[in-house]
């Protein structure tokens, strides 16, 4: 079992003709995703990568019936693709652009349907090992196996994957929300989606710096939680007030501090690690317990 | 800092990385959407301190020196003085580097001054439209105590905006009555408010902060202070607001790097960190300080960086005289780590000066990569333990 | 009987203290309409007229629980005024203002809850003769009786009054829509209204060039119109392609004339007159058949 | 004449009494939009074309009057012409009145003419933003064949838009493949729309149009004619448009009245009317006209009006040697006959020639006003039916 895709999704890109767009997409087919076509506004009727590329996604939709959207459209351009997918009945958009100007987010966020799930933007994807990879996140690091992994950060997850895949524990679902300040799928939708997929033993969650995100989601385990959760939290030396490469990694005023993160995790019941090296150790260890 | 408030229904963040203005561009802005502020005029230098004062024509004249920082006041960069002493006050400020509590320890070089009229309040308020991203929407925050009080005083009033459905005067007015304003303030307070949230929307700004916001007897407000932050995303939409960045007024290898693309922050440690994705890089500097170590900066190549990227991000380290060993952490995922390697001995060759270098290199082809970096003679030491690099960095660090 | 309004309907006022609310506020006073405050923000807590002045709308909705609001708040802040009723749970919103911009007017009929209704703007208002008079007509020229009028125009209006006043006739109640190209209440919620108003005997409906409002009343009489209807429409003789004073009248490239608008209300059986000085008598006589 | 169908669904109304601007000024708000215009200069002078010339540097050139109105081609205001000879045909354009199909009789005055790179376009299209009145809100519409055929080619395709939720680049590309454009035409089509969109939602346009929008053979669109009407109510927040009205392509008589706050319209007869409210207005035209006389305009002095008013309105009408007799029809509401009565004995005492008037004054005081008409010394009828007045007044117009 996994959260959200499956070796039968079907899987649309927008942007697909682009120079991102196509390296992913050939990595992504490569690992088995089964990518049924692309949208390139201006390209439609041709074929790229063996797949029929359209102008809209509502042509797309008609054509090849996707599950899930993929966007690596530019940043410009990138709120009005997820939008595009949505009214086109997409059910979940993973937008791996980063650098969507926040006023657009703020509208995405009002304006997308509860019919559409989004995952990002600025994040790594979706990836369920074996079945299914949607994003830009290297498919061989990963392993099929019981850990639900959910993280604000990219290259932070892959340590989070490559060490439960050292531990030989494997991963059901790795979901990267991204770190932008306004983004789609959040730390408790995905809570839920690991607490409710049956072949998940365990949830890893790595945080960082900034929101109250974090803090929600020690609300959220402490109130509806039964399986076990560790968490790291980046970001515990960062200075105050200066922005750690994403624009949703800030302290400020004492908010979102990694400090008040731990603490309010650690009281939900959650095993908080201090080292980002021993992640993929503590969640074997509390499994063991 | 802005005023911020420890507050579980808020959840306020503003945003760094962002485009800062000073007062006097915040002000001009404000202005060009309908909200009063007082007569003033910028000087760049001590000659055209008599003009400012005649065109003002005021007795009493206030000598802002703008700096990207508050609480400016306590550290002699907001004065009022005599008209006749106003030249000499300029003079004073110009070219020096202005510390507050809010900038680091070398403060802010003072390029430009306003002088202003005095204004003659009768309360001073706060007023500010934020991005509240729990409710993933902006916010406006009201406060009848302004000014230094701000950041003690009571909290705020908000009212966060449904971005499709806008914000209108009638809904600042309710704010207006929520902070206890009585009588014509009740108007032009709304209509205040209205205009804030259009001036954030129109030009991407993801704080809009008037602090104080003075009232007069008359009911009618001004803008005593300034600070609009604009989202730099969005600056391809906003090529006006582009110009009004002012350089000098953050720490120069910040804008080098922004100008490569990298995303770095000074620090004050001594370890020169190069990795891949910030949450990595956040990862790393705790695991130096976790081992005893000072982080001399955060940089971060991107998750997805180009041999070219890491070999000009290493080079910008090896320039900066504090930086006594290099901790290179890359987590190839979609980057080979073979070509990785090729970047790092390509600035490693050319660092000019004893600099010891530790290298993490994991994941796609990172034998390949850790051949190379053996082959390419690098004088440093690799491995691929995240913990042991860290630990490497550190007492490299502490024995040079 | 009558509609929308009676002798018991509160009424506050917006624009209370300005020239144009205090004296339409005095005649409706003298006219018997319950006035129960008014808003004039900055003036909260004062009187006017001997009643309560509030800052807001919905400290007066608290305070004095009015079933109606009339507008005379100078344009550029009348969209804003409008939406302050609504959202203070005000069920009827006259708006007399006129010169609003078309944009603020998309925004409110946009953003208008289906709680309330708006009638205007750019109109004299509606009036219940010997009840209840919200708005700007000359309230001598009523009298009590059994005709319902809704007419896109102002003075005309009033010709329409008078003539039927003059038969004998009366009206129940008394619509003025307005000349806006967007606006609120239409002739076909009119229409609908006084067909189920047990008082009004006959509708008499007051067109004019521009739009497609009479063309469309004429499809609704065609299919549910049990009541005589007798109508005028005003600008048989305009050019095309000129405003004629209102924004809403003007014929474009054919569409919005006059002959138009006559033949369809004619073949929906409405009695269609010519001369604006035999509206009153043209009732008396359908009514007569 | 805007292009417009007689197309049940669509129920388009293009705003009358709305400031219009000249082809040249909406081309340089469409470029500010991101939308792209040919090459061209405007020229007032012949002294000008010389220049200009040379700046465009083109071996042909387009010239265009610049009036308010259009099928100006037919009327030889838009002509292809070699570079040496712009000045002759410029020359031979300025201060003349240039008669269309879509002006009076007496055309309008042609002073500025623009000068344009020619074009290469595959094909001309149709794209606007106009008012759907039916739908309470802005359409976009567009065609795959604009220029002189949309009037008569196939119906464009619509998209409603929705005031609160906007549009997207998006929706655009779904209105380009609707009408048949593909490649890279159909990405440049949806960002041309949705500016199209955000400029008439920004500038309180209740048309933009662009007829023809030109295809280029490299998919890319250049607009070849547009024009903008701005509505006029929303003047007082788009101060930058209001210098941009061309009183001069107005009839003088109509901008005299608008100056002095009065609704007036000049037409072709001899009757002049002086009405309160523009439905009573157009209604004594109608039985003017029923009566077979000629209504010489059509005057609202507005529903509440004031004796000064009615005074003012009065004089204008004098004025106008074509007017043999003046129709009063006032029916005194709010507005007190007597007082009307004043205003109409102050401007008649002053005609200056023989002008018989016809009154009808009806309403509030309605006695006191006919007794103050008579006291007054009115020379004229003054009545109190409608019909009766109009009948006299067509009657006083044939026999003067």
């Amino acid at each position: 079992m996994s959260v959200l895709i499956h070796k039968g999704t079907r899987v649309l890109c927008q942007g697909f003709t682009g120079k991102q767009g196509t390296f992913h997409c050939e990595q992504a087919l490569e690992y088995g995703t089964d990518i049924v076509g692309g949208v390139t506004p201006g390209k439609g009727g041709t074929r790229h990568l063996d797949r029929p590329v359209f102008d809209t996604v509502a042509e797309a939709m008609a054509a090849v019936r996707p599950d899930a959207s993929v966007i690596y459209v530019p940043a410009p351009m990138a709120a009005d693709a997820i939008l595009e997918a949505a009214a086109a009945g997409i059910g979940l958009v993973v937008c791996i652009t980063e650098g969507i100007p926040v006023a657009d987010m703020l509208r995405v966020k009002a304006l997308l349907p509860a019919t559409t799930r989004l995952i990002g933007p600025n994040c790594p994807g979706i990836i369920t090992p074996d079945e299914c990879k949607i994003g830009i996140m290297p498919g061989a690091i990963h392993r099929r196996g019981v850990v639900g992994i959910v993280s604000r950060s990219g290259t932070l997850t892959y340590e989070a994957v490559a060490q439960t895949t050292a531990e030989g524990l494997g991963q059901t679902t790795c979901i990267g929300i991204g770190g932008d300040p306004v983004h789609g799928l959040g730390f408790i939708d995905s809570l839920q989606l690991f607490e409710a997929d049956p072949a998940t033993e365990a949830i890893l969650l790595v945080g960082e710096i900034g929101g109250v995100e974090e803090e929600l989601a020690a609300d959220y385990i402490r109130a509806h939680g039964k399986k076990p959760v560790v968490a790291y939290i980046a970001g515990t030396t960062a200075p105050p007030g200066r922005r750690m490469g994403h624009a949703g990694a800030v302290i400020a005023g004492g908010l979102g501090t990694a400090a008040g993160k731990k603490t309010a995790l650690a009281q939900a019941g959650v095993v908080v690690v201090d080292s980002p090296a021993r992640m993929g150790r503590a969640v074997a260890e509390r499994m063991a317990r | 800092m802005t005023a911020l408030w420890h507050n579980d229904r808020l959840k306020l963040v503003v945003l760094e990385g962002v485009v800062r203005l000073h007062e006097y561009q915040a002000k001009a802005l404000l202005a060009a959407h309908g909200i009063a502020i007082p007569p003033g005029v910028v000087v760049t230098q001590e000659g055209e301190v008599d003009a400012a004062v005649r065109k003002l024509a005021v007795a009493h004249c206030v000598v802002k020196a703008q700096i990207h920082a508050g609480a400016r006041g306590k550290a002699g960069g907001v004065r009022v003085v005599a008209a006749d002493e106003v030249a000499s006050h300029v003079r004073a400020l110009l070219g020096t580097r202005l510390v507050t509590p809010q900038t680091a320890a070398d403060g802010l070089p003072v390029d430009s001054v306003l002088l202003e009229a005095p204004v003659a309040a009768v309360s001073e308020l706060y007023l500010a439209c934020a991005l509240d991203r729990a409710a993933g929407a902006r916010v406006l925050l009201a406060g009848n105590q302004g000014g230094m009080g701000i950041e003690e005083g009571a909290k705020p009033e908000s009212h966060v905006i449904d971005t499709i459905r806008g914000f209108l005067p009638y809904q600042g007015r309710a704010l207006a009555k929520a902070i206890g304003l009585s009588g014509r303030a009740v108007a032009a307070f709304g209509d205040i408010a209205a205009a804030l949230v259009r001036l954030a929307e129109t030009l991407d700004a993801v704080l809009v902060e008037i602090n104080p916001l003075m009232r007069l007897d008359d009911g009618r407000f001004v803008a005593g202070d300034a600070k609009i932050e604009i989202d730099d995303n969005a600056l391809f939409r906003q090529p006006a607001l582009e110009t009004l960045r002012d350089a000098r007024q953050g720490d120069a290898r910040d804008e080098e790097a922004r100008a490569r693309g990298l995303q770095y922050i000074a620090l004050d440690g001594d370890i020169g960190c190069l990795v891949n994705g910030a949450g990595l890089a956040m990862a790393t500097m705790d695991l130096i300080a976790q081992a005893g170590g000072r982080p001399a900066n955060f940089l971060d190549v991107g998750g997805g960086t180009t041999a070219r990227k890491v070999a000009e991000a290493l080079s910008l380290l090896a320039r900066d005289q504090r930086v006594k060993v290099v901790l290179v952490n890359i987590f190839g995922g979609i980057v080979r780590c073979d070509l990785i390697a090729e970047g790092l001995l390509l600035a490693a060759a050319d660092f000019g000066r004893p600099l010891p270098i530790v290298v993490r290199l994991v994941g796609t082809r990172e034998a390949e990569g850790r051949q190379a970096l053996a082959d390419g003679g690098l004088l440093g030491d690799v491995t691929q333990s995240l913990e042991q690099a860290a630990t490497l960095a550190v007492r490299r660090a502490q024995s040079s």
